[in-house]
């Protein structure tokens, strides 16, 4: 069976049109790069500073000056761009970027993503999650759909919000979720799961429309 | 530029209590030599903006595991545990800022603007306390500008006029903390003579820097 | 980068009645092939914002001669005297604003803020009608973004990314235009292969370039 | 007798102490340049766009990417910078120029300066002057005392403000004059101008200190 992580990444990669600028948060997200097939002339941004970011160099060819927001050596592929914060930002929050695709705590019938701060435990600051969430033309959440047995896609997030700004798609180990104006609407499963079994593993309500396929990875 | 300093000259020149920006996302593009220095001469009580505080051992990080710093302005300390610990301890003072509005009222402070009006945070805890302004029907927070005693700055390139040029991603926020310091400490990987970089090619004019840091011998 | 086009396309492609960003300062790094082609076409009722008109006979004082502009948005027209006599006659509507208002009116923008904070006309004509927000004990205008529907640049090197670099005092405003234009069609000296502009002389990213002029014949 | 203009300028050179950065307005203002040894280390700004403005060069090696903000050739000295139309005000507004030399329509007892409309007649626009008048740490206004028999220093501007800021110092082709929190300090004369003909030329209010030397011009 396919490991977890790389189902959510292959699944996230079909999202990504020719052309587009894609920012991947660290950890899963960052995945979905390796899905991406170069002939889509896709520009990856690092937040931190480059657009046109490309795999880890083979070893001992890694730059201290060309790393990803994780602090991760990184190449630049033919036509890459380096940038300052304020660029960086500005075409964040300036609409400019095309997709960004972010992890989560948890995510509401809203549409609304917590992934910054668990009060009294984990601060770990909120980085440019805040300004990618309410900037990028299209976000989408990839994470694992539970967390230690808890569905991680709640009625109304408890925890902190990263932005009021309803994101777009929902990717999970289960499934594919796209939150709308009227709620959470079930998209597609992930293969051999049953619509049965994410709703036991989901807290949130799920609209069921007639017909949710098995997602198609190519 | 006033001329080339050691780094222990720079770290005497900063007192306890001193605000400072220094570069760096991540330990990268982050003036180390100067933050050693800071660390040796047992500097106490400072404020640090910058967007993070790097991981222990690391840029930053020294200064946090040293015991030199009372306060941060920064957009992130998950990957610096000792940061979380002492926040919890009460012995730093910690404010989160949205990574995108940090390198705005950096630039605002150093600019001569009177704040920035951003989307960003809004119906989030970043919002308390804080006036919306609505702008042609748009809602935005606004956030103040941010100045400090001093900026320290990590380039790639400086000449003995002071002009800066950053490599890849160690730009960050450099060019724009040069123009927020009240007096701006750059350290160089390498310092070349006068007219040797091109105008195209500089990032922050030599008019910004006060001192350079003599080469690393 | 959507792809390289004629200057007659990229006239066709901007309809009469549009908002236009032209980068250029007295007619240094401005597009004179894309206003030649716009010229050509017979393009009316255009809204011009751009740091001045240039001259008669070079770059937008092309379009002013030509009866193309209905509007400008701009920091000055001193040497114009058709945009003077235009404005007198009420044949061209002129906002006048601060050179460094406007710049960063334009630069909100492109990136997403709500507006300019700035201390820059406060007490003279420029602030009548506009709101006065104190920060921190002092008053700032607040100035609102600017967008156009095109934005007509002029590049020193290309390449077919997009990415684009400019040379010396041809910046201008080039670079903040790029950000706030709907569509962005860059005019360039010369178009260079992808890889050979390295990253650090890129001032603006291709991904905000819709389309570059093919090179001239 | 040596010409208005150049009077003016050598005067206000003296103003500018080493390592400053200096921004020269077009006309008048940009004969200073000319009396600045280069000794001092000062950088000339040009609003367009640099950071280390020389002087224009030798015919046929002009360059159309190279020109002042009124639109002349100019060159670049060693250790000059390019910067675009925001980092060239942000330096402005920010309080990193040190000086800026503007001509004048007219200057009154507050020490406020019109330079940029004539209603009715004239309407060039702001340009940079009112981000300049703003911004920069000393502003100095260079203008013959007089135009067409008028008095350019007047009780109260009848023109249009630049800015509400006060200006640093007035240099005229008879006079030099500080505006102060108590009003306009006569200064100095220019080389065989008396007090009594300044008098004469001026229309507002000046304070006559006990010495009023007449200008050194180095």
């Amino acid at each position: 069976m396919m490991d977890a992580k790389d189902l959510i990444a292959r699944r996230v990669a079909q999202e990504i049109k020719p052309g587009m600028l894609v920012n991947l948060g660290i950890g899963l997200p960052s995945l979905v790069a390796g899905f991406v097939p170069a002939s889509l002339g896709v520009f990856f941004q690092a937040e931190n500073g480059v657009i046109g970011l490309g795999a880890r160099p083979t070893e001992g060819m890694e730059d201290p000056h060309l790393t990803d927001a994780g602090g991760g050596f990184v190449s630049a592929v033919p036509g890459a761009a380096s940038i300052d914060s304020a660029m960086s930002f500005g075409l964040i929050r300036g609409g400019h970027l095309d997709m960004t695709v972010l992890g989560g705590l948890q995510v509401d019938e809203a549409g609304h993503l917590a992934n910054w701060k668990v009060p009294g435990k984990m601060v770990p600051g909120m980085g440019g999650a805040m300004d990618l969430v309410t900037g990028a033309a299209r976000v989408i959440v990839a994470m694992q759909h539970t967390a230690r047995g808890a569905s991680k896609i709640v009625p109304r997030c408890t925890l902190p919000l990263t932005a009021r700004r309803r994101v777009d798609l929902i990717v999970t180990d289960l499934a594919v979720i796209e939150p709308t104006e009227a709620g959470l609407v079930l998209r597609e499963r992930a293969p051999g799961v049953s619509v049965e079994a994410i709703l036991v593993a989901t807290e949130a309500n799920l609209i069921l429309p007639g017909d949710i396929p098995e997602m198609t990875l190519v | 530029m006033k001329g080339a300093i050691t780094p222990a000259a720079a770290a005497e020149m900063i007192p306890d209590g001193a605000s400072l920006m220094i570069g760096g996302f991540m330990a990268v593009g982050t003036p180390e030599r100067m933050i050693d220095a800071l660390v040796a001469r047992g500097a106490r009580g400072l404020t640090v903006i910058a967007n993070d505080t790097a991981m222990p051992g690391k840029g930053i990080g020294k200064l946090i595991t040293a015991g030199a710093v009372a306060r941060v302005i920064t957009s992130h300390i998950g990957l610096n545990p000792e940061t979380q610990a002492k926040m919890i301890a009460g012995e730093i003072e910690v404010e989160l800022v949205p990574q995108g509005t940090l390198v705005e009222r950096i630039r605002a402070g150093g600019m001569g603007l009177g704040g920035v009006l951003t989307p960003t945070g809004l119906g989030t805890e970043v919002e308390d306390g804080k006036p919306v302004i609505e702008v042609e029907g748009k809602r935005f927070l606004l956030e103040t500008p941010l100045k400090a005693d001093f900026a320290l700055l990590a380039a790639w390139q400086a000449d003995y006029v002071g002009n800066l040029c950053y490599m890849l991603t160690a730009h960050n926020f450099n060019p724009v903390m040069a123009l927020a310091g009240r007096t701006v400490i750059a350290e160089a990987s390498s310092i070349v003579p006068v007219g040797v970089i091109p105008p195209d090619a500089v990032k922050t004019p030599g008019v910004l820097v006060d001192h350079l840091l003599i080469r690393a011998s």
